[in-house]
């Protein structure tokens, strides 16, 4: 077994021993083994980091077993390692095991703790599947299983039909864009035979063009990145997955699994290189996701709602740079956002643990003394998230406008000025959401004021790790590294002389953002009252998040339901099919009626019948003999 | 017109009897003798073809036709028994059950 | 022991079954159903022997059996193995204790009679499966009936009258329209080439004119097709579903559905491949439908057998698409899908009826919140949901997946060929996959989550007869989902056999056989 | 002439055989009382079983005589001692449908008569009329139609099985 395989099988062991017998050996068990398993698959990765940089940054490659053979087409398991593989792997096993970390102080008190943590490893299993995968279809397997992760850990407190309604609605809308994902995957395999995905992008950018069409595809497969990532018109589970408990949110919703969508149009960067359709649509969903969501996010009381928009948006961040052919830079954002958000995450889950469960932020405010780590932490990650230099986020959002604004494959200044409108946004979304939490004098109930504590070390100290990384992880340029696979766009030359002015200009914006949230939420927040007040209309329909899932139910939910129902179930089952089938037999039945009568029951008569058919039957037989 | 001839007359003869006096007969007794009639009509008629041709196939049917009228009988018979007891009569006439 | 000796054992301990129970006194209950199970899994055990003898690299039959029979009409006593039914024979084995088992608390009325019938039950399907021969298939086919019907009907819930009549109706009226064109389709080899024969092997050397090969794909199509079921032909099913015992549904989504996709696989196209070549459209045409319609209607039923009894229209409508593409992968992803279907739909099956025991109702709405009362079992209910679902690492999975990118790749070569319907209609059923996770998630989140809601509660969780039974099926459904080759490797033949045989031009007609007859070849 | 007519005894006695077989059917229908008609039966069959004599199939004609007369009508006279045929008396002799019958009976001989006529040939050309004997009967009964003869043995098992249970059904009966 090579090292990859045993990268991916670790977590897989640690779900198999904590799902079996977790119950019966106890949290400090569970907590070693489910904790355990994710680190040492971290330090494997590591290894395979370091074995990769020693081969002269030759992709590793390895075939764990044939899964199946039909004909000449051969179905394998088999995986890749190379510079793109190893950031998502180190991010998704670095960020994974400090949330899973994190969780043993989190997730304490639950009862179902070993289950939690054989969920979580079972997560960590699939994208392990996913990111690792060489060809289409081991990171499909990774794709659903990451789903079918997601939907049981959203419906993790299952007794409360709302959270397994919400892990319901994600994996269905995950499964919307999954069939767009199989479709894409099918037309590739029916085009060019394999599902292997060096060799699809090496025919991609090979000289003959492959027998379908490059944007086909590439809108296929982004159909099924809009449903994990979370994009326009799949993102609306995303919010509803923060049923979920909160570790789950900073892992799952927000670090690794949701970046698959993005991983996937930069794995596939040989398609949409030569994809323009693909690359602007790309680009445009990308955008209007970012803005869209930063709108609603502005109107959310919930913090885990607001941190769920900020992700959606910031995906859309993501997904603009893949859009204009900045594959690098969208990695890096996952990367930084890998930090940032989880950060976040988990300093949520860390004031609502100090709040007992409370998740609204109207009813909070001034936690900033009382909880100092999750504050300072919370701050950090809440400035690299806007943007402000030299944290995290800073780099590689500003590489993002930059390339929306210059790249010769589909930047443009309309596209800058939305992204920059939302960056804008970003910033004011999210320190309102801090201002709100841990500024001002205290809202929430005096008992529950007295209960708030800081959370237990294993906790804060992933805190403080994360803050670090989001603090430094943008000096790191993954771009760069990631250059000799995925190159950067050319720019335009036009646009050279404004690079400064956008790195500037979005330090302004960041700054804007922040001042802005100050101006409003300071003191008592009346300003942002007034505001409230004079746009009601508006800010009922951002509260209502526009109101789409309300239309969706609407345009597809009820109209499914009526059709199953009366016209299938009512109309045609029991109507016209099962009609038609009882009218057949009544009338067979009422012809037996008739027929019934000559059973008279008087035997002479059927004698005589017999003698009648006899005579009739000899006179034919001599007439016609 | 042969012997073979006179005697296929007279078993066609036997057999159509036979038939009436199953429709015109009342009593199950006499109806049930009628149809061992029928029997002979047909045996009478296998076996002068038997002769005629001098082969044994005929009377191997005949041998079959013996034992299916003896196993009527003994299914009859009861049945006839069982009936009479029931409905204190022998007339068929008011044996009728089945109707539909 | 050769392996035809061991197939014939396998063919025939039923019966011995069938008559060791038949013998025991009245009351004994206790030691019928040990019996029945003891058979059941030996059973089990030597058919497993002769997956691991069958040789995946020898074309045609294995373990084979040939009996002259009616010499007159060309009839034998022809049985085999081959890649077509190897897979089935193992399932329908492997349920057989499954089913045993899983009856042994829920049947306690004339017990004897009950594992009497379903001996009877499980020698007419394996005899239908591995009969080599039309006649003696047919005879198996419709030996079929007659123990469900009475399972049906005597062990049944309270319209099981109605179900049991519309159930032999359907399959009546489609087996007599098979009958007659068995009639006419032998007669016209023996018009044709002079040879009279049913054996599979010589209906196969012949081509038809092609106004014959209509009708009598139509007929053979109609009668498998009421047993798949395709929409619309389908409505016996919920019923028969509902009101059937848990070992019958097991029995009758397990096994008994295949006999109609292992009809068109082995018969129904085969025979009659340029009927089936203009038929395609319409044929895959009604897969859809019935992989949508199946889907939608399993959305909206209140009773929770109902529900897996329309995911089975949908899932078998896979099985469909996947043969009529004539693509490899298709094909095997069809035959992989009827296994897969077999396990997951009885296993769903053997699980309502766990559940039934329980709490005495099968309305969805009754039920919530099993999770937390009943842990074990909603364990083995979520495995098979997304089995059902078809989700990666289970058997659903690898015969979705195949079916689908078999049809897609069938689509997408008739699109270049100027023709896009079959490509539209392997777009439409990817939406069944999103459908499937809807209903099966539906049917899951009132079931297992939410509050706490068990009529007739307090209830036991799983017992460890239960387990065994749920974790056979799981491990099943998932060496099926995570290594399939094993099973693929033995197929292969089998379905490129039949894509050639449907879709590559055989001499024209009409043909005379060369050779000997198969008698002769046989000795 | 009376050489003639010793030449042609057995093909006269056939005749008055067959001619006395005929009148004693006729008797059965008109007949009133069970035990006449069985006695005219017994007449006809045993005049029958002497037409097979005549005719040279010995061992026909002796179980005609042994079964049919010796077993069956037997049976048959039991029955109609033991049950009472008094009522009889009472009713009518004949069903509702006598003139149908009796119609029918004329269409049926008419139709059996015409078909005779235009097709029957005489005795069947190349045939030897010459007579089997019993041991070619036998071979034949239990060499080619083996498979006949048991299914009489089945037969007459099932019929025995009957009659059992419809005796036992009666026993029953009288005990409810």
């Amino acid at each position: 077994m090579g090292l990859l395989t045993l990268i991916v099988l670790l977590p897989l062991l640690g779900f198999l021993v904590n799902g079996l017998a977790g119950n019966r050996l106890g949290k400090r068990f569970v907590s070693v083994v489910g904790c355990g398993l994710p680190a040492i698959a971290f330090a494997v990765t590591v290894k395979c980091f370091l074995d990769l940089q020693a081969g002269g940054w030759a992709p590793l490659a390895e075939t764990a077993y044939a899964w199946a053979v039909v004909g000449q087409s051969s179905f394998e398991i088999a995986f890749w390692f190379d510079r793109l593989t190893a950031v998502m792997a180190l991010v998704v096993t670095g960020v994974g095991t400090l949330i899973h970390i994190y969780s043993i102080g989190y997730m304490h008190e639950d009862k179902s703790y070993a289950r939690y943590f054989a969920y979580l490893n079972l997560f960590l299993f699939f994208m392990l599947l996913l990111v690792l995968g060489k060809s289409l279809l081991v990171l499909f397997v990774g794709w659903e299983g990451v789903g079918l992760a997601s939907y049981l850990l959203i419906g993790f407190w299952f007794g409360d039909m709302e959270k397994a309604a919400a892990g319901k609605k994600a994996f269905v809308f995950n499964r919307i864009g999954d069939a767009g994902f199989l479709l894409g995957m099918f037309a590739i395999y029916s085009a060019l035979g394999t599902f292997d995905m060096p060799a699809i992008n090496a025919a991609f950018m090979g000289a003959s063009t492959p027998a379908v069409s490059a944007s086909l595809v590439g809108i296929l497969l982004f159909i099924g990145a809009t449903g994990k990532s979370a994009q326009i018109p799949l993102y609306v589970w995303l919010p509803d997955a923060m049923a979920g408990p909160t570790p789950v949110s900073a892992l799952i919703h927000a670090a690794t699994m949701v970046t698959a969508g993005v991983y996937l149009v930069a794995r596939m960067s040989g398609i949409y290189l030569h994809a323009p359709e693909a690359s602007t649509i790309i680009a445009a969903v990308g955008a209007l996701t970012a803005l869209m969501a930063a709108t609603i996010a502005i109107a959310q009381d919930d913090i885990k709602k607001v941190l769920a928009y900020s992700t959606v948006s910031q995906l859309g961040f993501m997904f603009v740079a893949l859009g204009v052919g900045a594959y690098g830079v969208a990695i890096f954002h996952v990367y930084t956002h890998a930090f940032f958000k989880a950060c976040l995450f988990l300093g949520a889950g860390s004031v609502i643990h100090a709040m007992s469960g409370e998740q609204d932020i109207k009813k909070m405010g001034g936690l900033g003394r009382k909880i100092p780590i999750t504050f300072v932490t919370f701050a950090v990650a809440t400035a690299a998230i806007s943007g402000i230099p030299p944290l995290a986020g800073f780099f590689s959002k500003d590489e993002i406008l930059w390339y929306a604004l210059a790249s010769g494959r589909g930047g443009s200044v309309l596209l800058f000025a939305v992204m920059a409108f939302t960056a804008l946004l970003t910033a004011f979304y999210m320190f309102r959401l801090f201002w709100l939490t841990f500024m001002g004098a205290p809202r929430m109930a005096k008992e529950v004021e007295h209960h708030v504590h800081e959370s237990p070390a294993s906790m804060t100290g992933v805190l403080v790790v994360l803050a670090v990384l989001s603090a430094v992880g943008g000096f790191l340029s993954i771009p760069h590294f990631l250059e000799p696979m995925l190159p950067l766009p050319e720019t335009m030359a036009a646009m050279q002389p404004y690079h400064y002015w956008v790195m500037g200009g979005s330090i302004a914006i960041a700054a804007t953002g922040l001042a802005g949230a100050i101006w409003f939420f300071a003191g008592d927040a009346s300003r942002a009252g007034a505001i409230r007040a004079g746009f009601a209309g508006v800010y009922r329909v951002l509260s209502n998040k526009y109101y789409i899932d309300e239309l969706y139910d609407r345009l597809f939910g009820r109209p499914l339901v009526w059709i199953s129902d009366a016209v299938f179930l009512r109309l045609g089952d029991r109507m016209i099919i099962d009609g038609t089938l009882n009218g057949l037999a009544s009338v067979a039945q009422r012809a037996a009626g008739r027929l019934s009568r000559v059973q008279t029951g008087s035997l002479h008569k059927y004698a005589f019948l017999v003698l009648v058919g006899m005579v009739a039957s000899f006179v034919w037989m001599w007439t016609h003999g | 017109m042969d012997k073979v001839q006179v005697l296929q007359f007279v078993a066609a003869a036997l057999f159509a009897l036979g038939l009436t006096g199953v429709v015109i007969r009342r009593n199950v007794l006499v109806m049930l003798m009628c149809m061992e009639l029928m029997l002979n009509g047909v045996n009478l008629s296998l076996v002068t073809f038997a002769h005629a041709m001098g082969s044994a196939v005929g009377a191997v049917l005949v041998f079959l036709i013996f034992v299916v009228a003896t196993a009527e009988i003994a299914v009859a018979i009861p049945i006839v028994l069982l009936l009479v007891r029931r409905k204190r009569t022998l007339d068929v006439g008011s044996f009728s059950d089945l109707k539909g | 022991m050769a392996d035809s000796t061991i197939l014939s054992l396998v063919l025939y301990l039923p019966v011995a079954g069938f008559l060791a129970i038949a013998a025991l006194p009245a009351g004994r209950d206790a030691l019928v159903r040990a019996l029945t199970l003891g058979a059941m899994l030996v059973q089990f055990a030597l058919s497993l022997v002769l997956y691991a003898h069958f040789d995946p690299a020898v074309p045609g039959l294995q373990a084979s059996t040939q009996v002259a029979w009616i010499p007159a009409w060309g009839v034998t006593y022809y049985i085999g193995l081959d890649g077509y039914n190897i897979l089935l024979v193992l399932l329908t084995t492997f349920l057989g204790p499954l089913v045993t088992a899983g009856a042994f608390s829920a049947i306690t009325k004339d017990v004897k009679l009950f594992y009497a019938m379903v001996f009877l039950i499980q020698f007419a399907m394996l005899g239908t499966f591995v009969a080599q021969d039309l006649f003696l298939f047919y005879l198996f086919w419709e030996t079929m009936l007659i123990p469900m019907f009475l399972l049906i009907g005597i062990w049944g819930g309270e319209r099981r009258i109605y179900a049991t009549i519309k159930f032999f109706l359907y399959t009546a009226f489609g087996s007599i329209l098979m009958l007659a064109a068995v009639i006419y389709l032998v007669y016209s080899l023996q018009q044709t080439t002079g040879v009279i024969s049913f054996a599979f092997a010589d209906l196969y050397k012949v081509r038809l004119p092609l106004e014959a090969q209509k009708w009598l794909l139509a007929a053979f199509a109609l009668s498998f097709a009421i047993k798949v079921p395709m929409v619309p032909f389908h409505t016996w099913l919920p019923d028969a579903h509902v009101e059937a015992p848990t070992a019958g549904s097991v029995i009758l989504a397990g096994v008994l559905l295949k006999m109609g996709t292992y009809g068109f696989l082995k018969l129904g196209f085969p025979l009659f491949p340029d009927a089936t070549l203009l038929a395609t459209p319409i044929l895959s045409t009604l897969a859809v439908v019935s992989i949508v319609y199946g889907a939608c209607l399993a959305l909206v039923q209140n009773d929770i057998k109902k529900i897996i009894a329309y995911s089975s229209i949908s899932h078998l409508g896979y099985v469909m698409l996947g043969l009529v593409s004539l693509d490899l992968l298709g094909i095997q992803g069809a035959i992989v899908q009827m296994v897969s279907h077999g396990l997951v739909a009885a296993g769903l099956f053997l699980m309502v009826g766990m559940i039934y025991e329980r709490c005495h109702t099968r309305e969805l709405a009754a039920y919530g919140g099993l999770a937390k009362v009943l842990p074990v079992y909603s364990v083995f209910f979520m495995i098979l949901t997304l089995a059902s679902v078809g989700l990666p690492t289970t058997s659903g999975f690898t015969g979705e997946f195949l079916a689908l990118l078999g049809a897609f790749n069938a689509g997408w070569r008739q699109w270049q060929g100027g023709s896009i319907y079959a490509l539209i209609v392997a777009g439409v059923a990817v939406t069944g996959v999103v459908l499937g996770a809807l209903y099966m998630l539906r049917f899951a989140q009132h079931f297992l989550f939410g509050a706490e809601r068990v009529p007739h509660g307090p209830v036991a969780d799983l017992n460890l007869r239960e387990v065994s039974i749920l974790a056979a099926l799981a491990a099943a459904v998932f060496w099926l989902g995570l290594f399939p080759d094993s099973a693929m490797k033995r197929t292969e033949l089998a379905a490129r056999e039949y894509q050639q045989l449907v879709s590559a031009p055989r001499t024209p007609a009409p043909t005379r056989l060369t050779g000997t007859p198969p008698l002769e070849a046989a000795r | 002439m009376i050489r003639d007519f010793l030449a042609n005894l057995d093909t006269l006695l056939i005749y008055a055989f067959a001619a006395l077989a005929l009148a004693s059917a006729a008797a059965m229908l008109v007949l009133r009382t069970p035990m006449r008609v069985a006695l005219a039966l017994i007449t006809c069959m045993v005049s029958l079983g002497g037409v097979y004599g005549l005719l040279g199939v010995h061992f026909v004609a002796a179980f005609q005589v042994l079964i049919y007369v010796g077993a069956v009508m037997v049976f048959m006279v039991y029955a109609i001692m033991l049950l009472d045929p008094r009522d009889e008396a009472a009713t009518a002799r004949y069903s509702s449908l006598l003139w149908p019958g009796v119609f029918g009976f004329a269409l049926l001989a008419e139709a059996l008569a015409a078909g005779y006529w235009n097709d029957l040939p005489g005795a069947p050309r190349g045939a030897t009329g010459g007579s089997f004997d019993i041991a070619s009967f036998s071979s034949a009964f239990l060499s080619e139609y083996w498979l006949h003869f048991e299914l009489t043995s089945v037969l007459l098992l099932v019929a025995v099985v009957a009659a059992i249970a419809v005796i036992r059904e009666n026993r029953r009966s009288d005990r409810g």
